[in-house]
């Protein structure tokens, strides 16, 4: 990757003109992207229809203590993924356990998107008193520990799906936040915000025609990496037991399969949602990443 | 040089515009201020191009944009046909923008990026005569309430709300905001970026970064045509193209200036570019005016030693006064604190005692256009 | 400004703690409930007097707050014998500021070398000789770091192909100059060796700390036996110096990938500009460029991420510290907050913010110090 | 100081070639180059961008390494073969290079001191007292006040035409053979521009270094080169003794060249004649002439075959139809009379294009 890198360089730092005569071709999304957007596509419509696939219940104990003894069973043909210590489908389980983990990602990452993002732009392209108190309170929300904070909103209000996505949106306009000001910044010193200025263009449009549309697409991109970054947060807070009550989410799974004794016996209690996890966290950065490069954004480094 | 004083300024009929001690100043920090332009008068006449030669420094470009009042000067006035821009609040000033145009220095950097460049022309039309964001917003602001409403009952409705939301703030956006531009004016867009040379059809589907320079700066020019400006401040148009490609701009511009009857501010560091643009010249040191007048006058006779060593300097292959006087080796003063008296005395060959006391007064060179602020001028401009 | 971010942050937690949880009933549990029989009233009235429940709030957070600034952290919600907070605090606070420090400067330890590696490639220049020792000496090292992992995981059978796979590629290596087909298979690997870097990088960044911990628990300690299984306070200085190494290895490869990257893109960035031409133009060679010139203008991101990536590793701390039974201020401030002690808290959640401010002010320092234009 | 040999060609690059592997193909950015440079001379090379002219000099000093370029046909520096060899050694003690930007080509984080010392301790084993000394003498000699205070401050500290003299100082430390300085002074003001050109030449007549002057300004390379080296397109169109370029050109690039610059001592609103059309594409180059698209002269043949260098010893021209001659004279009044060239550009009569 670095190799190819290193000729456009040249050809753009040595003649300018020539680099784009030579046609250098666009950096395109690579196979590695589609790979991604694959599993995050699959992930999801396996959450949404989980309940009309042909899945076993994932509450349901399958004990079948004569043909295989006690409890937890290994990967076998009928629980392709093996079975947890009560003896229930680990398959389902981590198949239902991604509804709660994704929706909380997404509406999380929705909320500080909406609500950081635009804060960000005006306050970036406004300055400003508006500026100061915004920055303020965000670089307040910035100096709290994310998961204490997190913890702490969660033990004090009953965890239901809502209050946990909620609480993770809020932790998450902060940074959004900072990084919308920080391209709204950039783009506002650009000369054609000027030229629609000179134009007599209102704030309002030039905030809506002009920054939004070159703000949105960086930020369409952070969007993957916040998503990730919000699952792996509930996973966080699953881990330590403060996530959502009634259902399971990955999180919850990893703790129980988490503790040294069953980790010795039955090591796939914990790394079939790790790597449920892991698969789809790696899949949102990495799509993320690419996304990033595609749309050449030096200025937000994440 | 120095020169404060506005015996220079013509009281003809037809002067479009009319700037009088224009200082501009910006604070560094709480002791110390950037004088980058103190006291400047200059005026325009309909029809003429006025050349604003310096060099790196001397405020030439934060003069043009204090014209336009971004950012607004420091003190001074700015007389628009009769109107001083300084008094005006941002509303009026917004309704005057279109007389007053801007060309920049990067042709690519001052156009947006994601935007087809027949939208790009047409967008001063949209800008200037709409009022149709207010319905927008509106509508906005309804969709996102109501999606954060339906939220509070259970978090798939809250999905569903956002995400309508969003689809329906998009709408609005790319819908409302895109008025069909009234009849008349899509011939007049398609008129304008043929008389730049360029094909419209090509335009309408392609994007900034898919044209050379020399072509996003006919894009620029003809993005302030479509709104019949009075004046277009030029701002080192050409200083970043190629030899060639700059020889057809500069074609185009007198082309434009013919045909749409349009008054033109030149600014730029290149000499032999201005001669051949512009009609009446003024020569900038450090924020201060050093020589105005008739570009034939002071190319044959330069009055100011300043404006002599410019041009012994130029690298012209057939610059009549190369080797003149010899370069300066010294470097430019710090606009924080200029030199006292005339700016120009600490490099100047000719500078003495009571240039670093007394500031010159602009004055008159002879009997033609041709005014200068030196205690010394070149009386024969050898 | 510091000052009135720390009061701001103290303020929000005070608010919610009282407002959303019960203080009373987390001291005194079940009895705070019923006010009939008088023995639990004296102890309600008791305790509301010793936390001044019965003031208005904005006063007990004037008062909490004078206690706070002179050192005394107030006593804990306990109904055994209240220690106070300090002493808790005192305790676990050296062990969990040893985890994170190690964390961080590992991750800088592993980042710095391996962002320079993977962007080396961008600077040019011929590569070295495939006999020059400058190229067989990491060869080496690769190599035999790599088998005896493969000897500790996999057993023989495993460690002998990886020793075999070496050979073949260090013979390629040598004979590629002359023969095209090892010079396709070396230009191969190498690029193989380039995306695996790229993706281990995007595997820590995307690997929770829980889960990792979870997994190289597993891999070194149960499997392995390199480390203990369990922390103990007891132990001497050293051997708890080696329990707390693989928590911290935990906690900082998540940050070490982050570092890289943009240390990586950073690096890419500045190589591009004129000065490293110039430089090579001297005669400059292309290690002392690397670091001599390229390395400092490229700390800026990393060293920004360094200040707000310390907020992130307490929460990371906090699982960490869970996992492994390490008792640390991450896991004090989850026991207080699930008993809703909130002195333990506020006390925990206001040297954390302190030390993010006071560190991110520290970072602001570092940025004069690289570079001289911001000093003037 | 290694012995300055005063005569003699220093290099020799004939049909010295440089492309780029793309996906659309190789980009053939410097095609078949050749000339020579005498010791202690001047080439100008003038060029636009896109012509070339950088990739040439910053290729044979081997600056440009990836394994997408294509290197071919040879360079003697100094009878030694440049093409294909590593030439790290040369780089520094041997030829030196300046560059356009001084605001970019010091490292704004390191003292201005230890940027001059690392040639002198590389190259010339000077220990620290030898090389303070050496880069006062340095500093003085491109003109630099108070050269002691520099060594300790930063290149922010200093105005673009003082960092542009400290990197001049900086290129001589190791005393190369050959100074290449890339359009040093485009990004400087007129006055400075002046002064920096003087100072090369001064230097030049001290030391007796050969110069290559790189630029896009056929006014900065009058008067200061010895010979002056046309490039468009990757190729070379002319090459003679500057003056003669100017008194008696012979390629019509060179001609639309000239034309198209505004002059001083031309009259208010004079018409310039632009040359239209654009660059060529180095990865499709027209065939034949590359200039042929944009020349009013072009014939059939410009189009298909590719001119060689043809004309004296020093003044060489790759045209058919060289300027001035009656073969041009005929060429341009056959188009004018078909309203057109052979490559389908339009001639207006009335002379505006």
């Amino acid at each position: 990757m670095s190799q190819d890198v290193s000729t456009e360089a040249v050809l753009e730092a040595v003649e300018p003109e020539a680099a784009q005569e030579a046609g250098v071709a666009k950096k395109k999304l690579g196979w590695g992207f589609w790979l991604a957007v694959g599993w995050i596509v699959l992930i999801v419509l396996l959450a949404i229809f989980a309940p009309w696939l042909p899945l076993k219940d994932p509450n349901e104990n399958f004990i079948d203590i004569q043909g295989k003894g006690r409890p937890p069973y290994g990967p076998s043909a009928d629980h392709w993924l093996g079975s947890d210590q009560d003896a229930r489908d680990m398959l389902s389980r981590t198949i239902y356990g991604a509804r709660v983990s994704l929706v909380v990602g997404f509406s999380a990452v929705a909320f500080g998107f909406i609500v950081g993002g635009t804060v960000g732009l005006v306050s970036g392209f406004v300055r400003g008193i508006f500026d100061k108190i915004t920055s303020f309170i965000m670089l307040v929300l910035l100096s709290f520990p994310a998961l204490i904070l997190a913890i702490l909103i969660t033990s004090l209000m009953e965890r239901s799906l809502w209050t946990i996505a909620l609480t993770l949106g809020i932790l998450s306009v902060a940074p959004v936040g900072r990084l919308a000001r920080a391209a709204s910044l950039v783009f506002a010193e650009r000369e054609f915000v000027l030229a629609a200025r000179t134009m007599g263009a209102k704030p309002s449009h030039i905030m809506l025609r002009e920054l939004l549309p070159n703000v949105l697409i960086p930020m369409s991109a952070l969007a993957l990496l916040g998503t990730a970054i919000a699952i792996v947060a509930e996973g966080g807070l699953a881990f330590l037991g403060l996530s959502v009550e009634k259902g399971s989410t990955w999180g919850k799974l990893i703790l129980t399969g988490a503790n040294s004794r069953q980790l010795e016996e039955a090591p796939w209690i914990a790394f079939v949602p790790i790597a449920a996890l892991f698969l789809t966290v790696m899949a949102l950065n990495f799509a993320g990443d690419r996304l990033r490069d595609y749309f050449d954004v030096r200025e937000l480094a994440l | 040089m120095a020169g404060t004083g506005k015996a220079h300024l013509r009281d003809a009929s037809d002067i479009l515009l009319r700037v009088e001690d224009m200082v501009v100043e910006f604070p560094v920090d709480r002791r110390s201020v950037v004088h980058a332009v103190s006291g400047i008068s200059f005026d325009v006449a309909k029809g003429e191009t006025l050349g604003l030669v310096g060099e790196s420094g001397c405020g030439k470009s934060t003069t043009a944009k204090a014209i336009i009042q971004i950012p607004r000067p420091t003190s001074g006035t700015v007389n628009f046909q009769g109107t001083d821009l300084n008094t005006l609040d941002d509303a009026e000033l917004r309704a005057m923008r279109s007389q007053i145009q801007m060309i920049f220095q990067d042709p690519i950097a001052s156009l947006n990026p994601r935007r087809t460049v027949r939208r790009i022309v047409s967008e001063g039309l949209v800008v200037s005569n709409t009022t149709v964001s207010k319905p927008g917003w509106a509508l906005l602001g309804l969709a996102v309430i109501l999606a954060v409403a339906a939220g509070f009952t259970s978090l798939w409705v809250l999905l569903a709300g956002l995400l309508a939301g969003l689809a329906g703030g998009f709408i609005i956006l790319k819908g409302v905001f895109r008025p069909s531009i009234g009849g008349c004016s899509d011939e007049r867009v398609d008129e304008i970026i043929t008389a730049v040379g360029l094909d419209p059809v090509e335009a309408a589907k392609r994007r900034p970064h898919e044209y050379s320079g020399g072509q996003c700066q006919r894009v620029s020019v003809a993005r302030t045509l479509v709104l019949d400006p009075e004046i277009v401040i030029c701002d080192e148009p050409v200083s970043a193209l190629d030899v060639s490609v700059q020889a057809q701009i500069l074609n185009m511009l007198e082309d434009m200036k013919e045909r749409y009857g349009i008054t033109l501010v030149f600014i730029s560091h290149d000499l032999s570019v201005v001669r051949n643009v512009s009609d009446r010249l003024a020569v900038m040191y450090l924020g201060k005016m050093c020589e105005i007048g008739d570009s034939d006058l002071i190319y044959a006779q330069p009055a100011h030693p300043y404006t002599q060593v410019l041009l012994a300097a130029l690298p012209d292959p057939t610059n009549p006064h190369a080797g003149a006087v010899d370069a300066l080796d010294s470097e430019l003063p710090s606009p924080i604190n200029p030199p006292s008296g005339c700016r120009f005395r600490t490099r100047c060959p000719r500078a003495e005692a009571i240039c670093a006391e007394q500031e010159p007064q602009i004055a008159q060179v002879g009997t033609g256009d041709q005014w200068v602020a030196c205690h010394f001028p070149l009386a024969d401009g050898s | 400004m510091v000052v009135l971010l720390l009061l701001a942050v103290s303020m929000l937690t005070f608010v919610a703690m009282n407002v959303l949880g019960d203080p009373l009933f987390n001291i005194l549990g079940p009895i705070a409930g019923d006010t009939e029989n008088p023995e639990s009233i004296a102890k309600i009235e008791a305790a509301e007097a010793q936390y001044y429940l019965d003031k208005p709030l904005p006063e007990r957070y004037v008062r909490w707050l004078g206690d706070f600034v002179t050192g005394d952290m107030g006593v804990r919600f306990a109904s055994d014998g209240q220690p106070p907070v300090s002493g808790l605090i005192k305790e676990r606070l050296p062990r969990s500021l040893v985890l994170m420090g190690m964390a961080q400067v590992l991750a800088l330890a592993i980042a710095i070398p391996w962002g320079v590696a993977s962007a080396a490639g961008s600077l040019g220049g011929t590569p070295s000789g495939p006999r020059s020792w400058r190229f067989l000496a990491p060869f080496f090292l690769k190599a035999t770091v790599i088998a005896a992992f493969a000897a500790l995981l996999f057993g023989p059978t495993v460690t002998v192909g990886v020793v075999v796979w070496f050979v073949v590629l260090l013979s390629a290596h040598q004979v590629a100059g002359t023969n095209s087909v090892a010079k396709r298979f070396v230009d191969v690997v190498k690029r193989l060796a380039q995306n695996f870097s790229s993706a281990l990088s995007f595997g820590f960044i995307s690997m929770p700390n829980f889960a990792l911990a979870v997994f190289l628990y597993y891999v070194f300690a149960l499997k392995l036996g390199l480390f203990p299984l369990r922390y103990d306070a007891s132990d001497s200085f050293l051997t708890r110096m080696w329990q707390l190494f693989l928590p911290a290895l935990t906690l900082s490869l998540p940050g070490a990938a982050v570092y890289q990257r943009l240390l990586r893109t950073d690096l890419i960035t500045t190589l591009q500009e004129d000065f490293i031409l110039m430089a090579r133009a001297k005669g400059v060679s292309k290690r002392r460029v690397l670091f001599r010139h390229a390395l400092r203008p490229s700390m800026f991101s990393v060293v920004t991420v360094f200040g707000i990536n310390a907020g992130a590793l307490v929460g990371g701390a906090l699982v960490v510290e869970t996992f492994f039974g390490i008792p640390g201020i991450g896991t004090a401030v989850v026991e207080a907050i699930l008993r809703e002690d909130f002195p333990v808290v506020l006390a925990i959640v206001m040297i954390v913010a302190a030390g993010f401010v006071i560190l991110n002010f520290l970072v602001d320092l570092l940025y004069s110090v690289l570079d001289p234009r911001v000093r003037s | 100081m290694n012995s300055p040999k005063t005569t003699g060609v220093l290099l020799d690059v004939n049909e010295y070639s440089v492309g780029f592997r793309t996906e659309r193909g190789l980009a053939q950015v410097v095609d078949k180059v050749s000339f020579q440079l005498e010791r202690g001379s001047t080439l100008g090379i003038v060029g636009e961008s896109g012509s070339g002219k950088s990739v040439l000099n910053r290729s044979l000093m081997g600056l440009i390494s990836s394994n997408r370029q294509v290197e071919e046909g040879s360079a003697l520096f100094d009878g030694e073969e440049l093409v294909g060899r590593d030439r790290q050694n040369f780089w520094g003690n041997r030829i030196g290079m300046i560059f356009q930007d001084p605001m970019t080509s010091l490292n704004p984080v390191m003292r201005i001191g230890r940027q001059l010392f690392e040639p002198l301790r590389q190259h010339l084993a000077m220990n620290k007292e030898q090389a303070t000394e050496r880069a006062v003498e340095l500093l003085t000699q491109v003109g630099i006040p108070e050269p002691k205070r520099r060594l300790r401050q930063y290149p922010h500290e200093l105005s673009g035409g003082m960092r542009q003299r400290v990197m001049i100082a900086i290129a001589l430390a190791g005393e190369p053979e050959l100074l290449i300085a890339d359009e040093p002074t485009t990004a400087l003001d007129v006055t400075v521009q002046k002064y920096i050109l003087d100072l090369l030449g001064e230097l030049q007549t001290d030391i007796g270094m050969a110069i290559i002057l790189i630029t896009h300004d056929l006014g900065v390379a009058r008067g200061r080169t010895d010979d002056i080296m046309e490039m468009y397109g990757g190729r070379v169109m002319e090459l003679s003794p500057s003056e003669e370029l100017f008194s008696d050109m012979s390629h019509p690039y060179t001609q639309a060249l000239f034309s198209a610059i505004p002059r001083v001592d031309q009259p208010k609103h004079t018409r310039l004649t632009p040359i239209s059309g654009a660059p060529p594409d180095p990865i499709e180059p027209p065939s034949g002439c590359r200039f042929s698209p944009r020349c009013v002269y072009a014939q059939d043949d410009c189009t298909t075959t590719l001119p060689e260098l043809r004309g004296s010893d020093e003044h060489q021209f790759a045209c058919f139809y060289p300027v001035g001659t009656d073969a041009s004279m005929q060429a341009r009044s056959t188009n004018t009379t078909r309203g057109h060239t052979a490559t389908g550009l339009k001639i207006q009569t009335a002379g505006t294009s």
